[in-house]
């Protein structure tokens, strides 16, 4: 009986979290829109729906009803498999993100996450490099040049940066002691792993925005010198798991567990705890703000070359990485 | 201030050359000679006598003389400011090539190939410039119809039988995508590298429809080779049915975003030929259009530099700007872009009520503007290394390759045409002319940037100057050759004979030729007229700037990768309706 | 005076390139532009004005008593009646257009001996609107008014026909006649680009 | 899309909201040809906002719906430009922008195809040279217009000869659905 619970309970929370999750990301789009319309002093959609609120029902009405062309030359089961291989794994790390502390409601204990894996800084980096294979399928299958180079420039990207996000992330976790999120956040009620882990905080913030191509490190989708990237063959709700997955679900969820890190999950701000603030809603003011500065650095700044990209990989943030593991070893020494 | 070849260099070549005839006039200096001293006169010239700036090449066709076409090629001496122009007949309908001399004359040659059918000896790819490869014609001859044969059944799909009065289904042939394949595969004859790479014509990263080939090794580019001619629109030879006054649209359309600053190179090409002397507001109105436009063309290439680069906002604050001077020149010249606003011997319209407050509300709000950009973009770590180092282009590169505009003077060569050829009222006001020392694209970008804060300073003391002459006339209407103003035509028949009489035969610009040239954002825009005194010129040549600046583009990719030809590209800045013309 | 001003090449200190200072200004700018109000004609919603001088689609003044001395010489060879246009079908449009196919104009003898315009077409997609045809004009009756929204389904769409433009052009003149020869009409649509113009 | 038969006489609503759809996320493929292209990045930019009416201007054919041909067609590029149309998924579109790609325009020439209608069906023409960016708002409004009417379907004679408005009144009644 008592699994009949557990499993009833999972399945309602992960229709929950995949519906939002989708409902979500569309409306990140009009976020975005909007908030590139301001920045360059235009208004970003608003003829459509009150305030432009009902054009990303518009945009995906068009790219879902559009003619799934695909071209004879392709290898059609990777061309297939690649946009899943980009969108799936950027949804399965919400399974671990804890989005507040556990409540309840008429009797019934609700745990505002799916699983409290105790390996789940792991899992969330395992998937987030499973998304190198989607982009690489989706440059190889295309079998035409452009996609190609974007492919493997993307994928010499994403290596680069793997590793000195996963370098990066020791840090927190040497101060909280365990790999669960749930008890990362717990460990940071007194003071949050921002402070002394600030190379660390660096060193994740570029490496986000290499991983979802977010400029200085937009190199998969430069309209300038690759016409699409690697998604210039893709038509229709194809082409539209592409940037969902990339641009709005995967830096929604990596932004998560950078507040999670660094920014003391639901733990209210260290002056202001007396406010009567749920938790639930302290994390998502958190993620929203840093999606926003992501969202503010893709507006503004120029974009890197490839070769360059990968020299600030390898030469820069990784050695940033270890000095803050060194940083944090003595901190820990010093504080206990 | 002479700009022509003087006596003592003459005397020279006189002395060492003996079958050489000199024809010496006001605006055109030309030595003639046979074809086989032709390599040593040009040698001699550029070695000797210092005229190491290659200006441009070009062929006539006079179908009634044995040999049929005429080869000139214009030199420059960059130290005593000098140019002259040398002429050859191309007896077998072949000439030796000139590239060993100067590296910029390898596509005017392929164009002279194109366009007439002239070979050159020697030339290391001789293939056609603008049409492709299975064209039959050479279309610039004069035996050659304007519309071209119209032999191909091609009906509108839209199922209108006839829709307008000038409509007939016959059109002239259309390439297939054999033709096109044929015309890329004769560009880069053997395949070196491991991939070719066609950065095609519809990109949205190149300005317009130029058409790249990358011989590439993994993403460096071993070789490159560009095909021009899909915005091919036979201009010259449009040139050659109309009269002056109805080229002057025409000239709009060639480098459509400096549309103004074209109009005022060719009107006064003609005005000088003509003796026509415009008013002195004339004068004034038009050199402050025409840097108000420099200052519009020199926003939309950094809008599209930073905007391939990837800073989109940057983009959208230069239009914001762009669409302030659009706004003044639709509202003095009636239509934004393309404005035919300048006519022969002074201007269309005189300048509206509060043309010249609008205009002072501009300066004084866009510096702070144009500091605005340099923030963002001139110290950004991230603009440093993409722009730092790339593309250096060396003085030999601009001599030889014929370099004008700003991309010479990022590499530290003085050649500017408003200074040693004042035209309009250039003499009067005084302004600097900002040079670099490294010459790569980063410099560019500075040179441009500071060029726009000169023609601010500029339009200042114009706008200082106008306000003075407000009731002067805006056009010089008692010479002969000028149209009279639609209130003159209305009160006075001599003044609506007159108009018909120019209107129907056009101006007759007297017997002779002319090459004049005025400063585009792009370069030198220079005109070549040879007119044998009727209403319509001879023959009409179109020395753009953009069109020998991209040339030097195949030079610099060289071991580079794709995606710093997008950096090179916006930084050489072409315009591809001058570039094919 | 012509002078030549060498330029400097600034590069960024290390203390800039620690501190992220140049990233720093340059979103300091976008947010402050971002706060700025938006510059945008919501077009269908607020429509810009064009300026009087604005060369749009092209119209034929009629005979109304406004006309020039010049249309008094000419009108004793027509017979055009009051409210009608004013061609007198010299042919000077099509001689000064660089596109001279686009017009289609024909005039027939009337009884009396006078000359009546019969048809006066204008295939607008070869024509550069760049206002030659007006200038040649010699009774002032071709004009082009300020209309821009032109387009249509079909390519037949593109000609107009001499009673459209007589309707187009005593609309305009009806609007604008007598309205002073200004830059533009300050509204709101042009303040919201250029704020407050000081008016000598 | 002009030239198919009528498909269904009961139009369901289904048929009515997609049709809203694909009327307020139009996505054209920037072809830029010649000058109008600069008219169209400018009726891109912050003035005249096309994000306002859903669009964004994509790189590539294959994830657009209107072809909007800024410029002049020349004979060179046709096949290309022919590709490109074919390359487009099947909801299309063709708005043939200014004088040049409509009729050949001011180049009556040996290089010019006399208007791009002889190679691929176009839905709006839109004369200028270069249509002003409310010109060309305009066609676009046109263009909705007729998705909207479905007419699509319709043969071209079916489709009323709209007359050409003698003055330009902005429009009072705002939807708040869009288009």
């Amino acid at each position: 009986m008592e699994l009949v619970g557990t499993v009833v309970g999972i399945v309602i929370k992960s229709l929950i979290f995949i519906i939002g999750m989708f409902l979500g990301a569309a409306y990140l789009t009009l976020l975005e829109r909007k908030f590139a319309g301001h920045v360059q002093q235009r208004p970003g959609p608003l003829h459509v729906g009150p305030h432009g609120l009902l054009q990303p029902i518009a945009d995906a009405l068009k790219v879902l009803t559009k003619e799934d062309l695909v071209p004879n030359s392709v290898d059609r089961v990777l061309f297939y498999l690649a946009s899943l291989m980009a969108f799936v794994p950027a949804i399965m790390i919400l399974a671990v993100v804890p989005f507040g502390e556990p409540f309840t409601i008429f009797g019934l204990e609700i745990k505002p996450y799916i699983t409290d894996l105790n390996v789940a800084v792991l899992l969330a980096l395992a998937f987030g490099s499973l998304s190198i294979y989607g982009v690489i399928f989706a440059g190889w299958a295309s079998n035409s040049k452009y996609p190609m180079i974007g492919g493997l420039r993307k994928a010499a990207v994403l290596i680069g940066y793997e590793v000195a996000l996963g370098f990066a992330l020791v840090g927190p976790i040497m101060m909280a002691g365990s790999f669960s999120l749930r008890e990362i956040v717990e460990a940071q009620q007194n003071m949050w792993f921002i402070i002394p882990n600030i190379l660390a905080f660096v060193v994740v913030i570029f490496s986000i925005l290499a991983e979802t191509g977010r400029t200085p490190f937009d190199v998969q989708e430069a309209e300038a010198e690759l016409v699409g990237g690697y998604i210039t063959e893709y038509t229709g709700m194809k082409f539209g798991l592409f940037p969902l997955a990339e641009w709005y679900i995967a830096t929604f969820v990596l932004s998560a567990i950078t507040v999670i890190m660094f920014f003391g999950g639901w733990n209210p701000p260290p002056l202001l705890g007396w406010l009567p603030i749920p938790a639930f809603v302290w994390f998502s003011v958190k993620v929203f703000l840093l999606f926003m500065f992501f969202l503010w650095v893709h507006w503004t700044l120029p974009r890197y070359r490839v070769d360059q990209i990968t020299e600030i990989a390898w030469k820069v943030m990784l050695p940033l990485a270890l000095a803050n593991i060194f940083i944090v070893a003595i901190w820990i020494i010093i504080f206990g | 201030m002479h700009l022509w070849i003087d006596g003592q260099d003459l005397d020279q070549i006189k002395k060492s050359f003996d079958s050489v005839e000199i024809s010496r006039s006001e605006n055109f200096v030309s030595v003639q000679i046979n074809k086989e001293k032709l390599l040593e006169l040009l040698s001699f010239l550029k070695d000797k006598l210092g005229y190491k700036m290659f200006i441009d090449f070009f062929c006539m066709d006079f179908p009634v003389q044995s040999p049929r076409f005429q080869g000139v090629y214009l030199l420059f001496n960059p130290e005593k400011m000098r140019r002259v122009a040398v002429k050859c007949w191309a007896e077998g309908d072949s000439l030796p090539s000139a590239t060993k001399l100067w590296k910029g004359i390898k596509w005017a040659e392929r164009e002279a190939w194109d366009m007439f059918g002239v070979r050159f000896e020697g030339h290391e790819n001789l293939v056609r410039m603008f049409m492709w490869e299975t064209y039959q014609h050479h279309p610039l001859r004069k035996d050659f119809p304007l519309r071209g044969h119209g032999e191909v059944y091609l009906p509108p799909l839209s199922g209108e039988e006839s829709p307008a009065h000038n409509y007939s289904p016959y059109h002239t042939a259309l390439p297939t995508m054999e033709d096109l394949e044929i015309t890329q595969k004769k560009r880069l004859p053997e395949k070196k590298a491991q991939i070719v790479l066609n950065w095609g014509p519809l990109h949205p990263g190149t300005h317009g429809t130029i058409w790249f080939l990358f011989d590439m090794e993994g993403e460096e580019v071993k070789e490159c080779d560009i095909i021009l001619g899909q915005l091919h629109r036979g201009v010259e030879k449009i040139a050659e049915n109309i009269t002056y006054t109805q080229f002057i649209p025409y000239t709009d359309r060639m480098d459509y975003i400096s549309a103004l600053c074209s109009q005022v190179a060719y009107v006064n090409a003609v005005e000088k030929h003509l003796g026509v002397e415009p008013t002195e507001k004339a004068k004034y109105i038009r050199t402050m259009m025409c840097e108000l436009q420099r200052i519009n063309s020199h926003l939309l290439w950094l809008g599209t530099y930073a905007l391939d680069l990837g800073a989109l906002t940057i983009f959208l604050y230069t239009f914001r700007e762009r669409e302030k001077i659009m706004d003044i020149i639709e509202g003095i010249a009636g239509i934004r872009l393309n404005s035919t606003y300048i006519r022969i011997g002074g201007v269309a319209k005189d300048l509206p009520e509060g043309a010249l407050d609008v205009i002072e509300h501009f300066l004084n709000d866009f510096p702070q503007r144009l500091k605005e950009y340099e923030t963002i973009l001139t110290k950004n770590r991230v603009w440093l290394r993409r722009n730092v180092d790339v593309g250096v282009i060396t003085r030999e590169d601009v001599y030889s390759y014929g370099l004008t505009g700003a991309v010479a003077r990022a590499s530290g060569v003085p050649y500017d045409v408003r200074m040693f050829q004042p035209t309009d009222a250039y003499g009067d006001v005084d302004f600097d002319v900002p040079l670099g020392k490294v010459g790569d694209s980063y410099d560019r970008y500075l040179v441009r940037v500071e060029e726009m804060r000169q023609s601010v300073r500029i339009i200042k003391q114009c706008v200082k100057v106008l306000r003075q002459m407000e009731g002067e006339s805006y056009i010089n209407t008692e010479h002969p050759f000028v149209l009279p103003t639609l209130d003159q035509v209305f009160n006075s028949i001599e003044a609506m004979v007159k108009d018909f009489n120019l209107r129907i035969y056009g101006e007759k610009l007297p017997e002779g030729e002319i090459y004049l040239s005025g400063e585009n954002p792009r370069g030198e825009l220079g005109f070549y007229i040879n007119s044998k005194g009727e209403g319509r010129p001879y023959r009409l040549r179109v020395r753009s700037g953009a069109f020998y600046n991209l040339q030097v583009f195949t030079e610099l990719i060289k071991g580079r990768t794709v995606a710093d030809a997008v950096v090179l590209l916006g930084s050489l800045d072409p315009v591809v309706g001058e570039t094919d013309r | 005076m012509v002078k030549i001003k060498y330029i400097e090449r600034p590069g960024l200190t290390n203390r800039e390139r620690v501190f992220f200072t140049d990233f720093i200004n340059g979103m300091k700018i976008t947010i402050r532009n971002f706060f700025r109000k938006t510059i945008t004609t919501a077009y269908p919603f607020e429509k810009l004005t064009p300026p009087k001088r604005f060369r749009g689609t092209h119209g034929h003044r009629v005979k109304d008593g406004r006309e020039p001395p010049s249309f008094k010489v000419l009108e004793k060879f027509m017979d055009i009646k009051e409210g009608e246009s004013r061609c007198v079908a010299c042919y000077m449009c099509q001689q000064a257009c660089p596109v001279p196919e686009l017009f289609r104009i024909e005039a027939v003898q009337t009884e009396e001996g006078k000359k009546k315009v019969v048809r006066f077409d204008m295939n607008l997609l070869n024509c550069m609107y760049c206002g030659l045809c007006t200038e040649a004009c010699p009774v002032d009756c071709l004009i082009m008014t300020d209309i821009y929204e032109t387009a249509t389904y079909r390519r037949s769409g593109g000609v107009i026909h001499m009673d459209d433009m007589t309707e187009r052009a005593v609309d305009f003149d009806r609007r604008r006649y007598n309205e002073p020869d200004r830059i533009w009409i300050d509204d709101e649509e042009r303040s919201k680009l250029w704020g407050q113009i000081k008016w000598s | 899309m002009a030239i198919k038969h009528n498909n269904g006489i009961i139009l369901t609503t289904v048929e009515e909201v997609l049709s809203w759809g694909r009327r307020n996320s139009l996505w054209p493929a920037s072809v830029g040809l010649a000058c109008c292209a600069i008219e169209m990045m400018h009726t891109a930019a912050s003035r005249f906002d096309t994000d306002r009416l859903g669009i964004i201007f994509r790189g590539s054919p294959r994830q657009s719906d209107v072809l909007i041909v800024a410029g002049t067609v020349v004979n060179k590029v046709a096949p290309m430009l022919k590709l490109i149309y074919d390359q487009m998924p099947d909801p299309k579109w063709v708005i043939s922008m200014g004088g040049c790609s409509s009729a050949g325009g001011p180049f009556p020439t040996y290089a010019t195809l006399q208007g791009v209608d002889r190679i691929i069906p176009v839905d709006v023409y839109v004369p200028g040279c270069p249509p002003t960016p409310q010109a060309l708002l305009w066609g676009i409004l046109k263009l909705q217009k007729k998705i909207k009417a479905k007419k699509e379907g319709k043969v071209w004679e079916e489709i009323p000869m709209e007359k050409v408005p003698t003055a330009s009144q902005p429009i009072k009644e705002k939807s708040p659905f869009g288009f």
